[in-house]
Parts: structure tokens; C-alpha cells; sequence
């Protein structure tokens, strides 16, 4: 070893430093970090870590009212799945209503309750204190009370059935104001009007799907968005896995294929709004064909006799031999069943189209009828039917507003500025409101222009109940439970009502002081209404069993019997469709059609439905036109040209689809997006058809004919991609999606643990 | 057992096709695409159950889509004859998957429930498994995903969220599986029944369009529509040999 | 003229020593590191040793961490079921007025995590004390413990200190005891 | 080529050789400096983001999952085939004219590979785990599996990385013995390290040759696995248009191909800038000339083969990729490399073309750029457009990639400018071997020449 002068030495000692410290530190940086564990304070007595608890509830994402069991886990809600013992979803779920854990997490919640500091919709808001809210409009409302101008205080909610909907009828009753609305964009009036008409019953029969042979369905898309998709899902899933022969077959007659068309064995395009026309031809045939043998024989063969066949066949466009064929396989298989919606029923001969439908169940002897259509009994709950609000009643409203006629308007869930044709001019109507609150959990576009905001829970988080409407045949309730402590600084909407009437002193008609009292207080006066066996038990141990099963339910049916008086009969007939809009000027029928998605537009901030593809296009994040390829290549646009629809009523503008199932002269558009508020994923993406749309009735209920507006297409001569997740939607030959009818290869081995062995010697 | 013969030991099992001489459990599943509506809402569920990622709109344009179950779209025909057909399509669990073969890792195998799995903390990220797949049902993480808070809060813990650079595909909701197993344990049954396990898709299948169960059980319900008439495989060609089998659309 | 590597060599030998000396100390610090900054026992928000619980007092396991044959998570116990002994026992200990004074403002503890696992990794309690695996088979002599530390077991059932656990050690205890599909990747990851 | 040759004695050679390595102008530093920034900048930084970012930052989706990170790879295993190879084949044939330009040629391998291997680390999702690709224990009892043709890959790439690194180091000991010799300071350190105290005695060169020769007949079945393995990892999956047999010969004989290119272009310029006008003469270009002509023209053959594979088949799956191919998107760049690597070949059926060096030069880079292309299709064309038409998609590289693929050949270059400063880039005991030993006693008493 050479001797070491004292630089070297330094060196060393400096390398082997350098080296030790990079060791450490080595070391050190592959140490976990600190973790914490945060115990309860004390602990819930259902609540253990690790293990899921599941809470039975009522879905809210639409109407159609399904029971759905959530799961939690250490007190956050995962996963939202259907109940099992509800009757009407039967456990299933569609992905909307799986998407509610969205609307409870979602990051665009109102957290706090606001007051409005600027301008309306300039979006400035200060946070207030509930006492400080609640005690604001309590007063202005209690001055007008006091006043007896009750009624110019008008509350405006969703669709809400169930106990909540009583709470707003006794509390505006309280206030001596008959102003309170139920407004739902998609609330089938015609639909209800018909069977009044008809049937003289003011709720809905049941629609036996699930037994019947034949559906013949007149632009009811009954597996999305037709009263109780998911029932109707079950009862389609559950005919198509019968028998080869019981197989049920389902015909569906739209102009443009939905969801069901796609589904259906059959799809025929009748040229919009003359579906009514077209259900009297097939009623004629059968009439004179001799299928329906009733007495009353000669009055219908009367009634109908200006719809014979061949006429019928020039005015929708179908042919007559499909007509006369439909109509004998309609009476020929038993049972069969007729429903109408949709865009047929939103036109402006929509109720006489419903009962046009309604005369074909009844001649083909499915009335009351096992597979036909069967009377519900009264629903067991108060239903918010007779405050329904038509398009003609909103309009009615925005007049009374612009006349001064309502100070105070409580908006609840719905948002009708986005709902109603910009024609309607709702917004204008707000504007000369002195005092408009909202009640909704996000910025929609009608709660920005709100003065006062008080967040409600989402339905995850309160109580509730819900007597399904058009339920399953027999008398069904379901009550919702909050599932998660709420996340926010908000409180259930019927919470908010039973404080604002202990403020203004209604504590001796409204005695309640939280909804769970309410909720509970009605059922108690349900349960006494029901049968002995069940009053056995005790309350309280009812209430138990309601809450753990989610549901409840009495098998009592209502009437079967129907016989149509003469005048009914003399007075069937469809007239044609009206359209807003000169055929020359405007060449194209516009179909919007309520998004599998976004329903109505309110889906549109889960981003779960903006990722997942729409069903038919596979379309995400956007909105697009539709139009035959035949129409196409005439305009000479392709896939993404960005084309203006021009209505005499506006215009939106959004990207070409080319849509192989759609007639030549009707265009197609989703109604769900073009939001210009309502949260990140939905802000100002795609256009809303909803906007254009003339304001024209059907004149017996005042319901918004959605489909009776023409418009033409302006080429921007602009190009986007649209983001689709489709990459070609047809199967090149390669007999993917195999067919009965094709010689596929059958399936290989359908035995048992089919691993081939080979050993290797 | 010394490393090494344990090594010898792996080496003999790759030597035989699928690892097993038999398997515990044969899940399998079939679809009835004469009663799929094509509604998506077994895609929501698979995304609730399964942790996967929101993509955005700009990846989604690039064609980064995570879907472990999609809804394949075939239209037939033209106007006024057309005709749209759905067929979902998830990792079709193949007992000759092609997949499990180029894995460098071994970060998907069989397993001996016959399910074609996949180990996300081993994967390195090579993307082979995607290329040698013919149903393109493995997804690729191309970036750490995040969830907007408080949406993270509905993640799923029994399910492990995947980060940047790991290969991802639907795994039959085998956390599900593994809970009935273990329920099956504590009442002292040596097998699950029939039923008590469904992934979130099927459980979720508005028309029942799908069935999910052992088929080494006769009496199960998968068994019994596995050997309908209509079944069939997609690619069967291909002789993937896979575990989920399609009903065919009836043409009335 | 005589030529040879050595010369060259020769020249290096003062960068080799230096790159040398640099290694060994690498290792060194590494080592010193691993060996006595080991402390896996951090310093929990109260002092409690379960030493005088599960020790002295002989408090079984499960009496707090109550879960542990039910679900996957032992459970750590909340703050009122330390109070609900604690109202009277030894209540004029310091520590125990700490505790008392989280339970007065209703404060959880924020306790601070020594046994972690991975995000991937599955492992239930509820199996292995139910397969009457002893706590201690894994968490070491935790009733020996004034504040708990790391603790993991080998394959020859001696107990080692201070070190995080790993994969191998699973794979032994699941191979030993023949458990079923005991080695299968998704019996432990998810 | 006798003739240029005489004119040179040993010493000249020597001179020629150290000069090459010792005298530097700031010309080569000045390359040094653009060619090692810009692998910095197109390499190094986008590649960094990407590991930050994720695989996202390339153009890769679903379900084109691979991308030009792939191409690239196996375009720089494919040079890598250029020297060893060659080399040994020549060798082994005795052919003297490899002697001036081997050594070059087997750094092309070496840096290619290089190039390549740090591809595989550019490819993959999670490099931090690469290492999980090597058989070694570990504390999770896994071991890797062994039925991949990813893992045959990493096997194959490490063993021919070793051995062409054996190989040429081998090959250039008497040389360093002699720069050793010419060369004071940190250089005579340097080399005497290198050459191992080489002397020159007989023994020494005895069993030099005998492992030479050795080497050169293990690595020639080596090179032709490594590129058949390569192409296994497309051959063994079933997608349209990748699942053919005819891959592995495809893979080898278009690796060669652009190899012996790569060299082409290589010697072009050291032959320019690192004056070696006479060691690298006409006579090279002219037997490259024919070897490329020979290769281009299997090529083409087996070009036709994979096209009638597909046509032949029948299947709407192959029928639509080989359309896309040929029609699609990609067409132009599918036509641009027929015309590179099968048409304008054609031309050097004259040896008048053959013995020009600039043509040459072209047409070398213009068949790089069409194997190149080659690749990327292989990759671009097949994988988004599989079996099931609904999952179609489409690829094309993001920037990153291609600043990647940019910035890899900076690498390359980078390498191949340090390669020359330390390496004797021509052989010279090699070229001696090819002159008659002079009559005259030499000018200087000297070590490393053949006794």
C-alpha cells in the first residue's frame, strides 16, 4: 500500500462520506409513508369496516319509480343495484338509474344555501344560513298569507308522487294558493286523456308485455323512456326467452328506429303523426273482416268506414298489404297487445291516435285480458297527476307572471327554462318575478336566474316515498331512505317545506317536523287501510319489515270489465297531423326524441351517460343530427358536416349522423344535451332541438306537440369528427352477430371443462 | 421445496394447455342477443363495480376508451329494410386464450376457476396481450386517470384502481366471486350455488338477456342455455375456446 | 521492448481506490440505515400499550378489534369503547385524560398506522382467524409490546422484527398449510 | 484495388488509422455537438415527459395498441444485422474486400442494437419493471414466462448484444495494441487497457484467429434467430396480415437488407470525412451493390408472397387489412416503399451505378426509409383493423413519437461519432494482410504486424 498524503486521505474520506450518505438516504427513501387510522367516535350500530351494508330505496332518475338497494361501505354509498322484491324492476336496473351515485357525488353540487348578490343568471351568490334562507322566504310568504295573496305563490316542482306530493298540496292549500305544479317534459298527458277518454279511468291500465304474443307499439319507445322501461325491459326479455312458438314478437311503428325499433322483429316507418290513421286502418280491417264479432259491430263498421286500407296506406305511407297484414296477425294472435307514445303521442292528434290505439286492444278483445291491458286499481298514495302541468298551463303560468300575478315561484327539481321551446319565453316570464327560489342541488339553467337558493338532498340522502304510476297490475308503495348522512350543507326538500310551514305557523294542519314523521304518518294511515292479516303484526314492526324490504305491496286488481258506449265509438277518428312551417320552405319533419341517456337533459352532468356510447350511434359527449343516407347524398353532407336545423322558430346547429333507419323526410335529433349552465360535464356541448320547437298543441290536453315542427338544413360547410366509439358498424360478411335463419358454425363444445389435454412426453 | 423445483414445478404445469388437468369452477356466460335491447346498462354497472375510469372527451377522441363490457352495433340492410343488431362484447374468458400465452410476465393466466386473469401490479405494460387478442376487450391505462372529487368517493375498494401503464379487462366481477366463496366457506359448503354469484353486468341485464354460473354444474342455469340451440361462439374459428356463449338472434 | 497491462493498471489505481472506497461506503450507510433506524414503533397520538392490555391485563384480541372474524379489517376500536372501560379505570392517569378530552370534543384519534398493505393486495382477517391462525402468527408478540412495532413471520416460525412484509412469506404460511388455491395470484391481489 | 493499395506501406496505414483517432478538427466536435443535442432534445426530454405522463403522450389507443416505438425497433434491430453478420459470413468466405470496412460495420450492430434495446424500455407502459423480463429469483418465487416470443425477444436481443460486443472488441485488440503503441498520456492508458497487453507473438495470434473463426460461426445462426424471433412476436398473434409463416424469413432477409444499406451509408462517410479514400474503394460499393440487388430482390419475392397470402385466404379479415394496405390511408407510404426497396434497386444491375459512390449513397438511405416505412406498416395497418369491425380504429404517431424516432437516430449518431475517436474504424492488421509484405525491411521496428 503506497503511502496516503493527506489530499488523498481528504478524497477518501469524502468518497466513502458521499457513499454512505447516498446509502442512507437510499434506504430512508424506500421507507412507507404514514398512514393514518381514524377510528369512529362511536361507532354506528350497523356499521362495520370492511363489510357492506345495503340500504333498500326508491329510484328518482325518472318517473318510473324502481326499487333499488344501494351498497355502502364505511358509510359511502358504492353502488346502486336494483331491488329484488320491488315488482316493478324486479332487481334489474338500467344504467341511469345506476348513475344516481353520480348525482350524489357529483363535483358540481350546491353546497350551501345562496342569495343571489348580482344580476339574475350572472351567476354572483353569497353563501347564507339556512335559518337565515328559511327565514327570508317564510316571511315574504306569511306577508302575502296575511295579505290573502296566497295565490300568487307558486310552486313548481318535478314529477313527485307519494306523501312529498300531499305535503305540497296541504301546504299551498294552507296558503290559499291553487298554484302548484307538477311539470315533466316527458309526463305522458295525451296518454292519460285517451284512457279518460276512453276507458273512463283517470290513471293508467297496466301493459301486460311480458305475457302477450304481439306487440304492436305506435312509437312508444317502451324499453328507454315509456312509463316504466325497466318493467317493460323485463317483460320483452322475459317473452323473447319463451318457447320458440310462445315467443313473443314485437312490431314497432316509428318514423324514425329507436331503441324498441331496433329491438322489435318488425319496423315500419309511417310517416309522422298519421299512426293514429294507421291504427283506425288496421280497426277497419279487422271490423270488416269480420275478427270482431261484438254486438256493437255496426257502430264501429260505421265509425270507421272513412278508413278503409287503401286510403290509409296513401296517407302514412305504408303499404296496404303490410296493413291488412299486421292487422290480421294483431287479432289472429292471442293474446296481443297495442300501445302508443312517443313522438306519435306527442303530435298534435295525439289523444285521438291513443284511442285509436285503444280501439285496437279492444276490437282484438285485449282489454282486461291476461297479455292485453289490465285496470291498475287506485294507487294506494296521492299521486301528483291532478297537478300535472301542461305545455298550455306553463304558458298559462309565464302569463300570470308577466301579468304580476306571482310573486314568489319555488322551483323544485325540474327546469323548465331548458325543457320548454325557447317560444314559450318561460325566461322572459322569470325576469318579472320579484322572487324566484329554487330548490334544486345544481345549476340548471333555471336556478341560476333563482334569487334565493336552498339546496335540497339528493335522493340518496332523504326521505321519500313513491306509489309507482302504471305500476304492475296491483297496488305497489315503496319508501326511500337516505342511504348516506348527507354530504353537504343541505336538507331534504320536504324538509324545507315543513320548516317554512312551522315558520308561518301551518304547525296545526302540517304537525310534522321532519319528513321521516310525515312519511311514516302516511303509511301508518295505509296500513290501517290494509288487510287484517297484515294489522296483526303492529305498526311498528311493519314499518320495519317496509323498510328492510323497500317495498310493499296488495294484490288487489282493479276492474276487467269495459264496454264502450256509442258516442265513444261515434266519435273515434284521427285528423291529420298538424305541422308549424310550409312544406316548401321548410322540407324536413324534426323528430327530437328523448335521449336513452340524458332523459330529458337531465343526465346530462353524470359523466357516466356522457362517456357511455348513445345506443344507437355510439355517440359520447355531443349531440348530432340524423338523417337518411338517401337525404344525405342529395345535400351532399356526410358524417360530421356541422349543418344549421332552422325551425320558424330558430335555429341549433350540430353535426350529421348518417342513420340507416330514419325516412328520407324527417330528421332526427336527441334531446338531452345543449346545456348552457348545469355543471362541467354538461355545460355547452351540443345543441338543444327543444329550443326550435313551434309551440303547438294537441288541443284537448294543452301537451306540447314535440314532433309537429318542420325545419330545413343550412350546410355550414364546416367539418368536426364526431367522437364515436364505433369503428364500423357493419360486419363485412364475417357473421358476427349470427341469426337463426345464417348457418353459423355451431358452438364447438358445450360439454363439460372442455380443456384439451395433450401431455408432452 | 427448494426454488428450484418449485421453477421445475411451474415448468411442468406450462407444458400442459390451460395449466389444469381439470378446474374448481368453469365460469361461464352466455348472451342471448335475441333479448339484448342493447340498453348499456350493464356498461354503467361494469363502470360502478369496477372502478373504471372517466377518459374525457379528448381521449375518447383519440380512441382511449375503457369499456370492459361494450355494446358492439351492426347495422344490416338499408332503408327501409334496415336492421340494427347489439352484441355485447366482454373478455370472453378463452380456455386458449392467446393473451396468456405472450405475456413476458405471466401478468394474465388461467386460474383454476378457468377465468382468464389478470394481475395489474404485475404488468409491465408491453401491450402484447391486447395485440394477440382477437375480441380487443383489453383496455390500456394510457395515463393516471382522476376522478373530479368527490366522485372518487363511490370507488369500489374491494377492486384496486389502476394507474398509468397497466393493462386492464373485465374479470367476470371476480371480487364477487371471491366474496361468495367465502360466504360459501362460512356455512361450510364446499361450492357456491347456483345464482349466488353474478357479476354486476348480468345482475344488472334489464331483460335477463344474460346468464352467468359454473358450467361443471348441470343443474345451473348457464348449463342449461349453453346447450340451446341457438348457442354459439364468436370467432369460434379462431378456436380461442372461449368461455362465453352467444344465443343467436332468432329471425322471426 | 517489454509490454504489459500492469503499467496501466498501475495508473488507474488511485480512481479504483476512490470508486472503491465510495461502494463499500454505499453499502455501509444502507446497511446502518437498515439496522438502526429501524424503528417501526412511531409515536401514536396516546400512548397505549398494549402490553398493559392485551398483557398484564390478558384482554383478549378480539374484545377491541372486534371484527377480526367477521370481516376483512380487524376494526380499530372507537373512541367509546375505550371510554367505556375507561370511565372507570384508571382515570386519573394522564394519558387516559388525553383520551378523555378527544371523547369530550368528540374527536376520533387520529391513530398512526404500523402494520400497512399494499392497495393491491386482498388479505381478509376474517379467513385466517377463522382458520384459528394465532394474531401473533403475524403480528408478532404484539401483548410484549409496549408500543406495537413491525413484525413478521418465516417460514421456520420464528418471529422477526421491524421488517415489512413479503410476498414470499404469504406463499410459505399458504404452501405449508396447503391452502386452498392457496398460490393462486387472486387469492391475495385485486 | 492492388494497385491503389501499393502505394501504401504499413507505416502509412498506422498513420492514417491514429490520425483518425487523434487529430480532431472542431468539424467532428461540431457534429458531436448538434448530433448529442438533438438526442437530447428529440430523444431524452420527450421521452422523459412520456414516462411522466404516461403512454399516452404517443399516439397509441385502442385497439392500435402498438405503434412506431415498435417500427423502430425492430427497423434498428434490422440494421443491426448489417455488420456482424455480414462480417462473419465474409470471413468465413475468406472475401478479402470485407477486410477495409468490417469493423464500422460491426459498430452499426452494436449501436443499432443499443438504439434498439433502449426502444424496448421506450415501448413498454412501466419501465421501471422491465427487469421482470429476466429469469432471476426473487422474493415473489415468479419466474417469467417462458412460452412469450416477447421473452424468446429480450433472450435473443442479450445474447447477440454480447456477442457482437465480443466480437468486435475481440477483433480490434491487435489494433488497440497498435494505437497503443502510437499514442502517449491517457490514450496509452486507455489502449493498453484495451489491448489486454497484446504483443503480437505468434500464440497470440493463433488463437486470436482460431476464436475469431469460432465467434464468427456462432454468431451467423445467432443473427438469423434473433430476427426470426423478432418477427415471432407478430407471427404468433392471429391478427390479420401478421399471422403468416412466411414472417421469420420476411423479418431476417429484410433485416439483412437494410443492414447491408446501413452500410453502405456508413462507409460512404467515413470514407468522405474520415479520409479513407483508399481503403474503402469502388470495389466495396461494387460487391455491396451486388448483395443489396441479390437481397432486394428476395425481398420482393417474399413481398409478393405475404400479398398472395392474404388475397389467397379468402377471409374478409385479411381481404380488408391487405386492402387498407394497399388503398387505405396508408397507401402512399405503402407504394413509396415498393418503389424504394424493390423498384429503384433495380438500378444496380449496372456496375457503372454499382461503382458510383453518391447514387450509391442515395439509393442506401432511400431503402432505409423504405424498410423503415416497411415496419411502420406492419404495425400501423394491422393491429387497428382486426376481426371484430365495430372495435376498428386508427393509428398515426403523436408528435412525441416521432420526435422519438428523430431523436433515435441522433443516438445512433452520437455513438457512432464517439465509436470512431476510440475504436480503429478500419482494421488494421486486416488490410495489411491484404497487401504483399514488403521487400524492403521496414521503415520502423514495430509491434501488432503479422509476422
Amino acid at each position: 500500500m503506497p503511502n496516503i498524503d493527506r489530499r488523498e486521505f481528504l478524497k477518501l474520506v469524502g468518497a466513502g462520506g458521499v457513499g454512505a450518505g447516498a446509502g442512507f438516504m437510499l434506504k430512508e427513501s424506500k421507507k412507507d409513508p404514514t398512514e393514518y387510522l381514524i377510528p369512529y367516535v362511536v361507532a354506528p350500530e350497523d356499521f362495520s369496516s370492511g363489510i357492506a351494508t345495503w340500504y333498500n330505496s326508491v329510484c328518482s332518475m325518472c318517473s318510473a319509480g324502481c326499487g333499488i338497494s344501494v351498497r355502502t361501505r364505511e358509510g359511502r354509498a358504492k353502488k346502486i343495484e336494483g331491488n329484488p322484491s320491488h315488482p316493478v324492476n324486479q332487481g334489474r336496473l338500467c344504467g341511469m338509474g345506476q348513475a344516481g351515485l353520480q348525482v350524489l357525488y357529483n363535483p358540481d353540487r350546491i353546497t350551501e344555501p345562496l342569495l343571489r348578490t348580482g344580476e339574475r343568471g350572472a351567476m354572483s351568490f353569497e353563501q347564507i344560513t339556512w335559518e337565515d334562507g328559511l327565514g327570508q322566504l317564510a316571511e315574504r310568504l306569511e306577508l302575502l298569507r296575511a295579505a290573502r295573496r296566497g295565490n300568487n305563490v307558486c310552486l313548481l316542482s318535478e314529477g313527485t308522487n307519494g306523501h312529498l306530493a300531499q305535503l305540497f298540496e296541504s301546504f299551498m292549500r294552507q296558503l290559499g294558493s291553487n298554484r302548484l305544479h307538477h311539470y315533466d317534459f316527458d309526463h305522458p298527458h295525451t296518454l292519460y286523456a285517451a284512457n279518460q277518454g276512453f276507458f273512463g279511468q283517470d290513471h293508467l291500465p297496466y301493459y301486460d308485455l311480458q305475457n302477450t304474443r304481439l306487440l304492436l307499439s305506435f312509437g312508444a319507445d317502451y324499453l328507454t323512456n315509456w312509463i316504466s322501461p325497466l318493467h317493460h325491459s323485463l317483460g320483452f326479455g322475459a317473452s323473447r326467452q319463451r318457447q320458440e312458438e310462445e315467443r313473443g314478437r314485437f312490431v314497432q311503428i316509428e318514423p324514425r328506429m329507436s331503441i324498441s325499433g331496433a329491438a322489435a322483429d318488425e319496423w315500419v316507418a309511417a310517416s309522422p303523426g298519421t299512426e293514429g290513421i294507421l291504427a283506425l286502418g288496421m280497426a277497419n280491417h279487422m271490423v270488416s273482416q269480420g275478427v270482431y264479432q261484438g254486438a256493437d259491430r255496426a257502430a264501429w263498421s260505421a265509425a270507421l268506414s272513412d278508413y278503409s286500407p287503401s286510403m290509409v296506406a296513401e296517407q302514412t305511407g305504408v303499404s296496404e298489404s303490410t296493413i291488412t297484414r299486421l292487422a290480421d296477425d294483431f287479432a289472429g294472435t292471442q293474446p296481443s297487445l297495442a300501445i302508443g307514445g312517443g313522438a306519435a303521442a306527442n303530435h298534435s292528434n295525439g289523444v285521438d291516435m291513443l284511442v285509436a290505439v285503444n280501439v285496437l286492444n279492444y276490437l282484438a278483445g285485449n282489454v282486461g285480458r291476461e297479455g292485453g291491458l289490465l285496470f291498475n286499481p287506485q294507487p294506494a298514495g296521492t299521486v301528483s297527476r291532478p297537478h300535472q302541468a301542461s305545455y298550455r298551463s306553463m304558458l298559462e303560468l309565464a302569463e300570470a307572471a308577466q301579468q304580476g300575478e306571482i310573486d314568489v315561484l319555488i322551483i323544485n327539481g325540474t327546469n323548465p327554462v331548458f325543457t320548454l321551446p325557447a317560444a314559450a319565453e318561460f325566461r322572459e316570464a322569470l325576469d318579472a318575478i320579484p322572487l324566484v327560489v329554487s330548490l334544486s342541488s345544481f345549476f340548471d339553467e333555471t336556478t341560476v336566474l333563482a334569487d334565493l337558493i336552498l339546496p335540497s338532498n339528493s335522493y340518496l340522502e332523504s326521505w321519500g316515498d313513491n306509489f309507482p304510476e302504471a305500476g304492475v297490475g296491483f297496488r305497489v308503495g315503496a319508501v326511500s331512505q337516505p342511504v348516506v348522512s348527507p354530504l353537504y350543507n343541505t336538507r331534504a326538500t320536504g324538509d324545507i317545506i315543513l320548516s317554512l310551514a312551522q315558520r308561518i305557523g301551518m304547525s296545526s294542519t302540517i304537525p310534522w317536523t321532519s319528513m321521516e314523521e310525515c312519511i311514516k304518518d302516511g303509511w301508518r294511515r295505509i296500513y290501517e287501510q290494509g288487510d287484517p292479516q297484515t294489522l296483526a303484526q303492529g305498526f311498528e314492526e311493519f314499518w320495519i319489515s317496509l323498510l328492510k324490504a323497500g317495498v310493499w305491496g296488495e294484490t288487489t286488481t282493479g276492474t276487467t270489465s269495459f264496454e264502450p258506449d256509442q258516442n265513444i265509438i261515434a266519435g273515434i277518428g284521427v285528423a291529420a297531423p298538424e305541422f308549424s312551417g310550409s312544406e316548401q320552405d321548410y322540407p324536413f319533419i324534426l323528430h327530437p326524441y328523448l335521449s336513452p341517456n340524458f332523459h330529458d337533459g337531465r343526465g346530462a352532468n353524470l359523466p357516466w351517460m356522457q362517456e357511455r356510447p348513445d345506443p344507437m350511434t355510439s355517440v359520447v359527449y355531443g349531440s348530432w343530427v340524423e338523417l337518411n343516407p338517401t337525404t344525405a347524398e342529395e345535400l351532399g353532407l356526410i358524417e360530421g358536416d356541422l349543418v344549421d336545423i332552422e325551425s320558424p322558430h330558430g335555429q341549433v346547429l350540430a353535426p350529421v349522423f348518417i342513420y340507416p333507419a330514419i325516412m328520407p323526410n324527417v330528421i332526427a335529433m336527441p334531446i338531452g344535451q345543449g346545456h348552457s349552465e348545469y355543471g362541467r360535464y354538461a355545460k355547452d356541448r351540443g345543441a338543444n332541438p327543444l329550443e326550435i320547437l313551434s309551440p303547438q298543441m294537441e288541443p284537448i290536453t294543452g301537451n306540447l306537440a314535440t314532433s309537429a315542427t318542420r325545419v330545413r338544413l343550412v350546410a355550414t360547410g364546416r367539418h368536426i369528427d364526431l367522437v364515436k366509439t364505433s369503428g364500423t358498424s357493419r360486419d363485412l360478411g364475417r357473421n358476427i352477430v349470427q341469426t337463426t335463419g345464417d348457418e353459423g358454425h355451431e358452438v364447438s363444445d358445450a360439454g363439460l371443462n372442455s380443456i384439451p389435454i395433450t401431455e408432452l412426453t | 421445496m427448494s426454488l428450484f423445483s418449485r421453477f421445475m414445478d411451474g415448468w411442468r404445469k406450462y407444458r400442459k394447455p390451460g395449466y389444469y388437468d381439470e378446474f374448481d369452477y368453469h365460469w361461464t356466460m352466455t348472451v342471448d342477443l335475441d333479448s339484448c335491447t342493447g340498453c348499456e346498462a350493464c356498461m354503467t354497472a361494469c363502470q360502478a363495480e369496477n372502478n373504471i375510469p372517466l377518459v374525457g372527451e379528448e381521449e375518447l377522441a383519440k380512441g382511449r376508451e375503457i369499456q370492459w363490457i361494450r355494446i358492439e352495433r351492426y347495422w344490416e340492410g338499408e332503408y327501409p329494410n334496415a336492421k340494427l343488431n347489439f352484441m355485447p362484447m366482454m373478455c370472453q374468458h378463452c380456455d386458449a386464450a392467446p393473451c396468456e400465452t405472450v405475456c413476458p410476465v405471466s401478468a394474465t393466466y388461467h386460474n383454476q376457476d378457468g377465468l382468464n386473469t389478470q394481475i395489474y401490479n404485475r404488468c409491465i405494460g408491453t401491450r402484447s396481450c391486447a395485440v394477440y387478442c382477437p375480441y380487443e376487450v383489453r383496455y390500456f391505462n394510457y395515463y393516471n386517470h382522476h376522478w373530479d372529487s368527490p366522485l372518487d368517493q363511490q370507488l369500489n375498494p374491494d377492486v384496486s384502481v389502476r394507474g398509468k401503464g397497466v393493462m386492464e379487462k373485465c374479470t367476470f366481477c371476480i371480487q364477487r366471486i371471491r366474496d361468495a366463496k367465502d360466504l360459501a366457506k362460512d356455512d361450510d359448503r364446499r361450492r357456491v350455488r347456483d345464482g349466488e354469484v353474478q357479476p354486476a353486468c348480468v345482475q344488472s341485464c334489464p331483460t335477463k338477456a344474460l346468464t352467468f354460473g359454473d358450467r361443471k354444474d348441470t343443474e345451473s342455469q348457464v348449463y342449461q342455455s349453453m346447450n340451446n340451440p341457438r348457442a354459439y361462439k364468436v370467432l369460434d374459428e379462431l378456436n380461442t375456446d372461449s368461455s362465453v356463449v352467444y344465443l343467436k338472434k332468432v329471425d322471426a | 521492448m517489454k509490454i504489459s497491462i500492469v503499467p496501466a493498471l498501475k495508473v488507474l489505481r488511485p480512481a479504483a481506490l476512490l470508486v472503491l472506497v465510495a461502494v463499500v461506503g454505499l453499502g455501509v450507510g444502507y446497511w446502518s440505515n437498515a439496522t438502526f433506524y429501524t424503528d417501526t414503533s412511531p409515536e401514536q397520538p396516546i400512548a397505549f400499550s398494549h402490553q398493559i392490555h392485551a398483557g398484564e391485563n390478558e384482554i383478549p384480541c378480539m374484545y377491541c378489534h372486534t371484527q377480526a372474524d367477521r370481516s376483512p379489517s380487524a376494526g380499530v376500536p372507537s373512541v367509546s369503547k375505550c371510554v367505556g372501560c375507561h370511565n372507570e379505570v384508571a382515570t386519573e392517569q394522564p394519558q387516559i385524560r388525553l383520551l378523555m378530552s378527544y371523547w369530550e370534543n368528540r374527536e376520533p384519534i387520529p391513530w398512526i398506522k404500523v402494520h400497512d398493505l399494499p392497495d393491491f393486495v386482498h388479505f381478509t382477517h376474517k379467513r385466517h382467524v377463522l382458520a384459528e391462525i394465532e394474531c401473533q402468527t403475524c403480528h408478532g408478540a404484539v401483548e410484549t409490546m409496549d408500543t406495537v412495532r413491525l413484525a413478521r413471520r418465516n417460514i421456520d416460525g420464528t418471529a422477526q422484527y421491524d421488517h415489512t412484509w413479503e410476498m414470499r412469506l404469504c406463499l410459505d404460511c399458504h404452501r405449508e398449510n396447503e391452502v386452498e388455491n392457496g398460490t393462486d395470484c387472486w387469492t391475495c391481489h385485486k | 484495388m492492388e494497385a491503389e493499395n501499393n502505394k501504401l506501406g504499413y507505416t502509412d496505414i498506422h498513420e492514417d488509422v491514429v490520425r483518425s483517432i487523434v487529430v480532431t478538427g472542431p468539424k467532428y466536435y461540431a457534429t458531436l455537438a448538434t448530433a448529442g443535442g438533438l438526442a437530447l432534445v428529440c430523444f431524452f426530454f420527450p421521452w422523459f415527459y412520456q414516462l411522466y405522463y404516461g403512454i399516452g403522450a404517443a399516439g397509441m389507443n385502442h385497439p392500435g395498441v402498438w405503434g412506431t416505438y415498435l417500427a423502430s425497433f425492430i427497423f434498428w434491430i434490422g440494421l443491426s444485422h448489417s455488420g456482424t453478420l455480414l462480417s462473419c459470413v465474409l470471413h468465413l468466405t475468406n472475401s478479402s474486400w470485407r477486410k477495409a470496412m468490417y469493423r464500422s460495420a460491426e459498430a452499426m450492430t452494436l449501436f443499432s442494437l443499443v438504439v434498439a434495446a433502449t426502444y424496448v424500455f421506450v415501448h413498454v407502459g412501466r419501465p421501471w419493471f422491465a427487469h421482470w423480463t429476466f429469469p432471476y429469483p426473487n422474493q415473489w418465487e415468479l419466474w417469467p414466462n417462458f412460452r412469450s416470443p416477447l421473452l424468446f425477444d429480450v433472450m435473443a436481443i442479450a445474447t447477440y448484444l454480447t456477442g457482437s460486443t465480443i466480437f468486435i472488441y475481440m477483433g480490434s485488440i491487435p489494433d488497440f495494441a497498435a494505437v497503443r503503441d502510437r499514442t502517449v498520456g491517457w490514450r496509452n492508458t486507455m489502449y493498453s487497457l484495451l489491448s489486454l497487453g497484446w504483443r503480437g507473438t505468434d500464440t497470440e495470434w493463433h488463437r486470436l484467429h482460431w476464436a475469431y473463426t469460432f465467434l464468427a460461426v456462432l454468431i451467423i445462426p445467432l443473427a438469423v434467430s434473433v430476427h426470426s424471433i423478432v418477427s415471432w412476436d407478430f407471427a404468433m398473434s392471429i391478427v390479420p396480415g401478421l399471422h403468416q409463416t412466411i414472417f421469420a424469413p420476411y423479418f431476417v432477409v429484410g433485416a439483412i437488407y437494410s443492414g447491408t444499406a446501413g452500410i453502405v451509408t456508413v462507409m460512404f462517410v467515413l470514407r468522405k470525412y474520415m479520409g479513407f479514400e483508399q481503403y474503402i474503394t469502388k470495389l466495396h460499393f461494387d460487391n455491396l451493390g451486388k448483395l443489396l440487388l441479390l437481397l432486394s430482390l428476395l425481398w420482393t419475392y417474399i413481398n409478393a408472397i405475404e400479398l398472395f397470402t392474404g388475397w389467397y385466404s379468402g377471409t374478409s379479415d385479411e381481404y380488408e387489412q391487405l386492402s387498407f394496405k394497399l388503398f387505405g390511408f396508408y397507401a402512399p407510404l405503402y407504394w413509396e416503399m415498393i418503389l424504394f426497396c424493390a423498384v429503384a434497386p433495380l438500378l444496380m444491375i449496372s456496375k457503372r451505378f454499382r461503382t458510383s459512390f453518391v447514387p450509391m449513397l442515395i439509393l442506401s438511405i432511400a431503402i432505409n426509409i423504405g424498410m423503415y416505412t416497411e415496419r411502420f406498416l406492419i404495425v400501423a395497418t394491422s393491429l387497428p383493423r382486426q376481426y371484430l369491425p365495430d372495435a376498428w380504429g386508427f393509428y398515426a404517431p403523436s408528435l412525441v413519437e416521432l420526435s422519438i424516432m428523430v431523436g433515435s437516430f441522433a443516438v445512433f449518431t452520437t455513438l457512432f461519432l464517439i465509436f470512431v475517436k476510440i475504436f480503429p474504424s478500419v482494421s488494421m492488421y486486416e488490410v495489411k494482410e491484404t497487401m504483399e509484405t514488403p521487400k524492403l525491411k521496414p521503415a520502423i521496428p514495430q509491434a501488432g504486424s503479422p509476422a
